[in-house]
């Protein structure tokens, strides 16, 4: 079902090929440049974070591995698939095996409602939003199937620290999100870019529109920091205190899984986070007069290189906070979830709703 | 050494002195329990004889209004090998409330012997102690949790004795090279 | 073709569900009931999405998965040690039980396939589910949902009451 | 509640500093800061920017007195065993041979002008147990013992560590040993002869071959 | 069998065998839970292993179990010459090697009794300041490791490495120096010394303030240290604690300035201690503030130094340097203050050999340390991990 | 067909990628690397000690007071969301509804804030005492 | 074959029925205390499917809008059930129902 | 039974090419274990700081010993340790490496003689692939050491043992002797 009628998705464009009315084939076939997109993304998530954090740092990053050390994530992953396999003795067969699946399929999922265009998308539910948060769920269930199938205690101990932060920042972040939702009055991925382009660029996004935008902006940010577990919130897998957190006795192919997920979640929230507030695949530059900066600078092709700008933007905000702040501690993240987050999102919402109303 | 002693007595440095006066005191409570002070310029010390009497001299060493050795500096252990003899050396002063220094010398017998602990005394003694058992063997009475604290827990022997002899293998790994 | 792939898929979903819930009720271990009931909510939820309720699949996953499944699984964390007491739960009134299930079964399936006449026909929803489920609310179901918000409120503090409070102990902590 | 607000406040700002520093590191990275040695007059020439540098392709230049691998400059070495006694790792092996009088000439002198009077078939170091302290070096009375500023050699197997600086190989040191043997004999015949005329021939040194005088003089 | 602990409301007990095992007797409420912390753990600085019981995330008791680095240099020390023994020294506390040698140096010297040279004291002090810096360094530099910063450690090391450079320039190596000697130095100082170590100070100047900015003021970073593992005064005397973590206790005791060696006599410089403003005295924050103060107070110090060190032609550092070792029989204990706290050498010599009949190292971190079972009590692993941290330990001098 | 299906349909290509992909990369793995199981190689990693005790030991109660928080919010959140789509022709009337709905939990949160469920309750650690003299059995406690 | 490959009301009653007596037969015969919740949780389920399916073929919101209070009503069902489940086992040392109703304080 | 596992007598072109780019894979992203020991821990921290980077060579350090596919044992053994050594080294999923960094790793160091608490050299428990001397070794050295194993593992190959590469490698390499000639020429130059 097709909420914006106006809009075609890839897969409803290439749907008049199909034979029957189910283009199973086609959806694959649409589907695989967004995986590839998203397997992009991820790889060069990790290429980027270490030469980001190194450039902070004062050092070089990756150099030796292909040019400019290019390569050093591909390497890395194939590295990781010659790794040896191990299940320790005591853990949980099963559920060790299945968590890292869980994970990455969860945090994969999400990627089928990215927009990366006007009319590329995998799936444009009318739903999108909340799908986009409820997906979190999986891998909440995939940590703690990880965690606890390993059977060791700092493994545990990351899976139900990452279980109990994720879910409590969900809710901040859903709250947010939902001020987005009411400011475009649909739950649409599509729709969240289609209200928000227009001939003034960037004067049509949320953030800029609407004077209140930028308290569950900022709000969604942090609690998409803490779902990712990304520092300052890395508590689960504060290396200085649990080693690697839930995923402490994963190897080779299991372990990669982890991280393409990690790295996967981060750029899904913050392609999110550009969608819902920063008009996602719509162009920021205006019109001004003749120059029609924003007509030149939209189109399918423009979409996807500035949904793709948005989100590399805030993914590199994501590591400016990770290598720059210490960790907070557990119950100093609950305090910021529950006592800060929370109520200002409540407020955020009302004020929304407000001026949504009213103005 | 005897004349080194002689001088000493002589021209005592004002450290020493400092020492002799906190010495002098514990003497005046403690009498013969306490052997002759002995005015070495680099460390002046006396010796506990009745090492029965060890934790009631830390205890008055510590608390008494003109002493106030709060700290304890450093306990060593060491084998008086001729004497027959473990002992330990404690290095004594007062933080932030007098200038003076001092060190005790507790000893005894090689084997079995044991010495009263001054853990309840000085949380420091409790490692210090652990750590002179460790290395020599001597017993600490009333230690609370006299365990090896550098070297493993199965170890053999007592490293630090001077007829200490290394064991040929531990766990099935050789030891020596 | 299509038909048959959607078909196929339903299958997949269906046996997933039943398979999973099968799991839920006869594994020995609580941690796989527990995590089995992960596969049964989310093949539920795609039965949902076969139902035309995307938003209520979507809540299905939300809420199942998210919520209660992690509450569950807290639950049997807490409550299970393997070190003393084992995982595995024992059965109790086993041959009763299947004998009511399996009337229940068969009972209801008869139920099914002999009235006929179930199916009005088909009467497609106009507009988004999502919608009308927000009009629907703010109008009809006004009550029913300022209700649930009191029922939330209570089942909160009740929760966190009985969470908090230790009878052992007789004390909040 | 102000304590509440202000929290948030004082995070925020200090925060924010951090990012100001961090972004400012990250602007700055395309600076580099070069290979300059501690030697060098500039070596505070660029203190922001990066400061990697690129081991195998650049190297910033040790210091001249580096105490890396040792080296011995064998024809300097007079054998006098000072560094093995000094060494408190043990790790120096040396095995002198006394030169015998006609081979004096072949032995040679030190660059220093000394004649040498030790064949030193063994001349071990084991630098896989050398800690690199120097003490060695600085008993060294012909300066022939040398730390050198190659820090970089390791190895496969750790046997290949053991350094043999040893002037002789092993069948020379076994000709040196005879004909030692051979002049020793000959002496001591020549000396009983000389026993036996009733002449006192000049008493011989030490027996132990360790010019110690010249060890003290060079060695403070 | 010893009964560690019990759950408050049942009959579950801890209790350590007598193969010194810890098992856990039954239990009902939340399990406790053996968590063997190091001895590889990122936080452990290196291999020192805890033992927690813990009761979910909080810390009922963790043990310190030492050792796994007990490298027998007390039985070295009898058994090499008295110069021998620096390099070894510089093996104990390897992060602050001038330190422990000038340490071991001044001891034996006051053994000797040998007068040293002005200018070999001044360089001594330099050096000794410099790598207290370095130490120093290290030591906020791994803390903000600790507590998640990963970037402010490496700055710390960026910085660190300049003084490594300089020392290698000075004294031949990088981290084990073997540079002060008894009675002298192993060489005198570059020509070009005073100028580079000015030039250090400018540059590490704004560093230093770049780095309290980046850490030390951090809300975050306050938040996860203040109030964390506090230590009354009294209690941290009698442990027997010395250096910042004394002093971040609020006691002002310092040994280059309450029983002065070398030339610190004749320096300026503060004893910086805790006001309990900006943090609780004698919590992980006073420990670390000590430590980022002192780094200014041995800038200054080297500044005066700088100023004051006399320029001898043809100085030669090992002039006074005697011959052979061999102090007359005696007892000495001699200490320093070195970055982690009182570095002491209790030494006795027979008069005859060349060798000490017993040299005792007393550590810092060993005493330091020695509280962590104290200190651990209900913390949450997180300020456990903040504790050790602020204790700032070298594994090689606890354990020597 | 269903329309709904269409969208769900790219949804479950997803799924089925995502899955297919981690099998893949599991079975190239598996075709790949070397198996060399040992007991020791298999013993849990606990920083090199031998592990004692199980990990799956009961967890404090905490975590579960968090669960039980989100679960009632996220049940709220469900009902807002479809509201959002539609409260802007609905007006003030609906926006007073959802308030008083959202009011109603938030007095549910004010009342887990009071009485300290948000509060990640912190033992209060103890602080060092000076040792106690012997006599008492209390060596252990502060030795 | 008509009737396999024509998802129908049927199919989806035959799931939820099977759902519901998988739950019943859970709550029936389990003693552990968390599994009858699942078991509770399943029928719930089952009735959730009914009522879509329902909603579904006979097009009204009704279905969906009783299926969305039932989840909230299990979401609070699963919380205060957990929270005495917790509360049992703090107090009997076991979520065994059959052993806790022979019990006593 | 994986590739890896696999013994295989013809090497035709398509084996030798997955080789190298399996090993190049491996070469890398080598991830050593964070786990220092003393002394020369310090330095291996310096060599991933800022000034050497390790990291530009793919190398950075994981904390968990399932994670990573080299041990640097940086610093000295003792008898306590050594068996913790052991464990840890186990933990590693193979293919795993041996560094040993440091005179204490590769034979007891300054502690061989005295030192009954040391054990002479990390050999003894677990197999070395490269032996890094110095005392510490500089960063420099650690990175020389790293490169050298990089060059073992560019020998190594499908249904090749360690031992075979290593072979493979003497053949390449020069012979130590002439290593100290060839410093004699630096020293002298
Ligand atoms: S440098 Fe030190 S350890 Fe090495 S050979 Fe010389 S004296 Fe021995
Ligand atoms: S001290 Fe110098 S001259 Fe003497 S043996 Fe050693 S290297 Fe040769
Ligand atoms: S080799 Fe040297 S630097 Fe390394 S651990 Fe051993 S003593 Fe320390």
């Amino acid at each position: 079902m097709s909420s914006s009628p106006s809009l075609n998705t890839w897969s409803d464009a290439l749907s008049g090929f199909t034979i029957g009315g189910f283009p199973l084939g086609l959806i694959i076939v649409a589907a695989i440049p967004l995986v590839f997109i998203a397997l992009y993304a991820l790889t060069y998530g990790v290429y980027g974070e270490r030469k980001f954090s190194a450039f902070m740092q004062d050092r070089l990053g990756p150099m030796e591995v292909g040019p400019w050390g290019i390569l050093q994530t591909l390497a890395d992953i194939l590295k990781l698939l010659q790794k040896e396999d191990i299940v320790p003795t005591v853990a949980d067969k099963f559920l060790f095996v299945i968590g890292p699946l869980i994970m990455f399929v969860g945090s994969f999922l999400a990627f089928a409602v990215l927009p990366f265009g006007p009319a590329f998308i995998g799936a444009d539910l009318n739903v999108g939003l909340f799908y986009a948060v409820g997906i979190v769920a999986l891998e909440v269930v995939g940590i703690l199937a990880s965690g606890w199938g390993s059977n060791n205690k700092w493994a545990l101990y990351g899976a139900i620290r990452s279980v109990a932060q994720i879910v409590s920042y969900e809710i901040p972040a859903s709250i947010a999100l939902l001020c987005g939702a009411m400011m475009a009055g649909s739950l649409s991925m599509q729709h969240f870019n289609v209200v928000q382009s227009g001939p003034y660029g960037f004067m049509h996004f949320f953030l800029f529109r609407n004077p209140i935008a930028w308290l569950p902006f900022i709000i969604y940010f942090i609690a998409s920091l803490a779902e990712n577990n990304r520092a300052p919130f890395d508590i689960p897998e504060a290396e200085s205190e649990l080693v690697a957190g839930f995923f402490t006795e994963y190897t080779g192919m299991k372990f990669a899984m982890f991280f393409l997920a990690e790295y996967g979640s981060m750029f899904m929230v913050s392609a999110v986070l550009s969608i819902v507030f920063l008009g996602g695949w719509a162009s920021p530059l205006p019109n001004i007069g003749g120059l029609a900066l924003n007509t030149m600078t939209s189109g399918p092709v423009w979409g996807a290189i500035w949904i793709i700008l948005k989100g590399f933007f805030f993914i590199f905000v994501q590591m400016w906070l990770r290598w720059t702040l210490p960790r907070l501690r557990v119950d100093q993240l609950m305090y910021l979830c529950w006592k800060v987050l929370t109520p200002f999102a409540f407020i955020a919402f009302v004020l929304t709703a407000v001026w949504e109303i009213y103005m | 050494m005897d004349k080194a002693m002689e001088e000493a007595g002589n021209i005592m440095s004002a450290m020493v002195q400092e020492s002799k006066a906190a010495y002098d005191i514990i003497r005046e409570r403690f009498g013969e329990a306490v052997s002759e002070f002995d005015a070495n310029p680099t460390m002046p010390f006396f010796e506990v004889l009745d090492t029965a009497r060890w934790v009631d001299i830390a205890l008055f060493m510590r608390d008494d209004a003109r002493l106030k050795f709060n700290c304890m500096a450093c306990l060593s252990g060491v084998d008086y090998l001729e004497e027959g003899k473990l002992g330990i050396v404690c290095n004594f002063e007062s933080i932030g409330q007098y200038t003076h220094r001092i060190a005790v010398k507790v000893k005894c017998q090689r084997d079995g012997g044991s010495i009263p602990s001054v853990s309840c005394v000085w949380h420091t003694a409790n490692w210090h102690e652990r750590e002179a058992y460790d290395m020599y063997g001597m017993v600490f009475d009333g230690h609370p949790d006299l365990r090896r604290i550098l070297c493993p827990e199965d170890w053999t022997g007592f490293p630090l004795r001077k007829d200490y002899q290394v064991q040929e293998t531990y766990h099935g790994i050789k030891v020596p090279y | 073709m299509n038909e048959l792939t959607i078909a196929i898929i339903f299958y997949i979903f269906a046996a997933v569900t039943v398979v999973s819930a099968a799991v839920v009720v006869f594994s020995k271990n609580v941690i796989y009931s527990a995590f089995s009931l992960l596969f049964t909510f989310f093949g539920v939820a795609a039965l949902y999405v076969f139902l035309s309720a995307d938003f209520i699949a979507v809540t299905q996953i939300v809420v199942y998965v998210g919520g209660i499944l992690v509450l569950l699984l807290f639950g049997v964390m807490f409550t299970n040690t393997i070190m003393s007491t084992d995982l595995k739960a024992d059965v109790l009134h086993f041959i009763p039980g299947v004998v009511l299930t399996v009337l229940l079964i068969v009972g209801m399936l008869y139920a099914f396939y002999t009235t006929g006449d179930w199916m009005p026909g088909h009467i497609q929803l106009s507009g988004s589910v999502v919608e009308r489920i927000g009009i629907e609310t703010m109008s009809r179901y006004m009550l029913p949902f300022e209700m649930a918000s009191i029922l939330l409120l209570v089942a909160l503090i009740g929760a966190a009451y009985l969470a908090r409070y230790d009878k052992a102990n007789k004390k909040e902590h | 509640m102000s304590e509440y607000f202000s929290n948030i406040k004082t995070a925020t700002t200090t925060i924010a500093t951090g990012l100001t520093i961090t972004l400012r590191h990250f602007i700055n990275a395309v600076k580099r800061k070069g290979d300059a040695g501690i030697d060098d007059a500039d070596f505070f020439r660029q203190v922001d920017g990066l400061c990697t540098l690129q081991y195998p392709r650049e190297v910033m230049p040790t210091p001249a007195n580096a105490r890396y691998r040792l080296y011995n400059n064998i024809d300097d070495c007079i054998g006098c065993n000072q560094c093995d006694r000094a060494c408190p790792v043990e790790c120096i092996t040396i095995e002198t041979i006394k030169v015998t009088a006609d081979d004096l000439a072949i032995c040679g002198k030190t660059s220093g002008g000394q004649q040498k009077r030790m064949w030193v078939p063994v001349f071990d170091i084991d630098v896989a147990k050398c800690m690199t302290c120097g003490i060695c070096v600085s008993v060294c009375p012909t300066e022939c013992l040398v730390h050198t500023p190659v820090a970089d050699f390791s190895e496969f197997d750790v046997r290949n560590m053991v350094y043999h600086f040893g002037n002789l190989s092993k069948i020379e040191a076994q000709a040196k040993t005879k004909k030692l043997e051979e002049e020793k004999a000959a002496k001591a015949k020549a000396a009983e002869a000389a026993a036996a005329s009733g002449q006192a021939p000049v008493p011989k040194p030490a027996p132990k071959p360790a010019p110690k005088p010249a060890g003290d003089q060079a060695g403070e | 069998m010893q009964e560690l602990g019990k759950a408050e409301l049942n009959s579950t007990r801890i209790i350590r065998q007598d193969d010194n095992r810890v098992i856990i007797e039954k239990d009902l409420d939340t399990e406790y839970m053996v968590l063997s912390m190091g001895p590889q753990h990122p936080s452990t600085h290196g291999v020192l292993r805890l033992e927690c019981i813990t009761d979910g995330e909080v810390v009922v008791e963790a043990e310190p179990y030492l050792g796994y680095l007990h490298r027998c240099f007390e039985k070295y020390c009898e058994k090499i010459d008295y110069p021998a023994i620096v390099p070894y020294t510089d093996r104990m506390d390897y992060l602050a090697g001038m330190n422990t040698e000038l340490a071991y140096c001044i001891t034996v010297e006051k053994l000797l009794d040998i007068e040293i040279p002005r200018r070999v004291e001044f360089i001594r002090v330099i050096t000794a300041e410099l790598n207290r810096i370095a130490s120093h360094l290290v030591a906020i530099g791994t803390y903000g490791i600790d507590l998640g910063a990963f970037t402010p450690f490496l700055f710390c090391f960026r910085d660190r490495e300049i003084i490594l450079n300089l020392l290698e320039w000075i004294s031949g190596a990088r981290m084990l120096y073997n540079y002060v000697w008894i009675g002298g130095l192993s060489y005198d100082v570059p020509a070009d010394f005073k100028k580079r170590v000015d030039e250090f100070v400018s540059y590490f100047k704004p560093k230093v303030v770049e780095l309290r900015e980046l850490l030390t003021e951090n809300e975050i970073f306050v938040k996860r240290t203040k109030g964390i593992g506090i230590m009354p005064a009294e209690v941290a005397i009698n442990y027997g604690w010395s250096g910042p973590m004394l002093r971040g206790s609020g006691v002002k005791w310092d040994l280059r300035r309450n029983d002065p060696y070398s030339i610190y006599p004749e320096l300026e410089f503060d004893i910086p201690v805790p006001d309990g403003k900006f943090s609780d005295v004698g919590d992980s924050l006073s420990r670390h503030l000590v430590r980022a103060l002192e780094i200014d107070e041995s800038l200054k110090i080297i500044e005066q130094c700088l100023d004051k060190m006399p320029e001898v032609a043809g100085f030669d550092p090992r002039a006074v340097i005697p011959k052979r070792i061999r102090p007359k029989a005696g007892e000495v204990y001699g200490r320093a203050e070195n970055p982690r706290g009182e570095v002491g050498f209790y030494i006795v010599s027979d008069g005859k050999s060349t060798k000490p009949l017993r040299c005792k190292a007393r550590s810092s971190c060993f005493v330091n340390l020695s509280a962590m079972k104290d200190l651990s009590k209900g913390q949450l692993i997180p300020d456990l991990v903040a504790i050790i941290g602020s204790i700032d330990i070298v594994l090689g001098e606890v354990d020597r | 067909m269903d329309q709904t299906l269409s969208g769900f349909g790219t949804v479950f290509v997803f799924l089925a990628l995502g899955i297919f992909f981690v099998v893949a990369g599991f079975i190239t793995a598996r075709l790949l690397r070397p198996s060399r199981p040992n007991a020791e190689k298999n013993s849990t990693y606990e920083c090199g000690e031998p592990a004692v005790g199980s990990a799956w030991v009961k967890f404090n109660i905490r975590f579960y007071v968090v669960a039980l928080i989100f679960i009632i919010f996220d049940v709220e959140v469900v009902f807002l969301y479809p509201w959002a789509t539609v409260f802007k022709p609905l007006g003030s009337f609906a926006l007073v509804e959802v308030l008083i709905f959202a009011g109603i939990l938030i007095l549910g949160l004010a009342y887990a804030w009071v009485k300290g469920d948000l509060d990640w309750v912190r033992p209060t650690p103890n602080i060092p005492k000076m040792p106690e003299l012997p006599g008492r059995d209390s060596g252990r406690a502060n030795g | 074959m008509e009737m396999f490959t024509a998802i129908g009301l049927n199919h989806f009653l035959t799931i939820s029925t099977m759902l519901f007596a998988l739950g019943m037969f859970a709550v029936m015969t389990r003693k552990n205390a968390i599994v009858i919740l699942m078991g509770v949780e399943l029928i719930l389920n089952a009735a959730n499917i009914n009522f879509l399916a329902f909603s579904k073929y006979n097009g009204g919101m009704e279905g969906v809008m009783i299926s969305l209070f039932v989840i909230v009503l299990a979401a609070a069902e699963a919380a205060v059930a957990l929270a005495i489940v917790i509360n049992i086992f703090k107090t009997f040392k076991t979520v065994d129902v059959s052993s806790v109703d022979t019990m006593k304080e | 039974m994986g590739l890896l596992d696999a013994r295989i007598s013809n090497r035709n072109v398509l084996v030798t090419s997955v080789d190298n780019v399996m090993n190049w894979a491996r070469l890398s992203s080598l991830w050593p274990m964070g786990f220092g020991l003393a002394c020369c821990a310090i330095e291996m921290m310096a060599t991933n700081a800022s000034n050497y980077d390790l990291e530009r060579f793919g190398i950075f350090p994981r904390s968990s010993p399932r994670q990573s596919d080299l041990m640097i044992v940086a610093g000295t053994v003792t008898m306590k340790m050594a068996e913790r050594v052991i464990t840890l080294y186990e933990q590693m999923p193979e293919p795993r490496y041996v560094l040993s960094m440091g005179s204490c790793s590769n034979c007891g160091g300054p502690y061989w003689n005295h030192g009954y608490h040391v054990l002479k050299g990390v050999d003894r428990v677990i197999p070395v692939d490269v032996y890094v001397p110095g005392c510490p070794p500089r960063p420099e050295a650690l990175i020389g050491g790293l490169m050298k194993i990089q060059e073992l593992i560019r020998m190594e190959g499908i249904g090749l043992s360690r031992q075979d590469a290593l072979k493979k490698l003497a053949e390449k390499s020069v012979d130590p002797q002439q290593v100290i000639d060839q410093a004699r020429k630096v020293a002298t130059a």
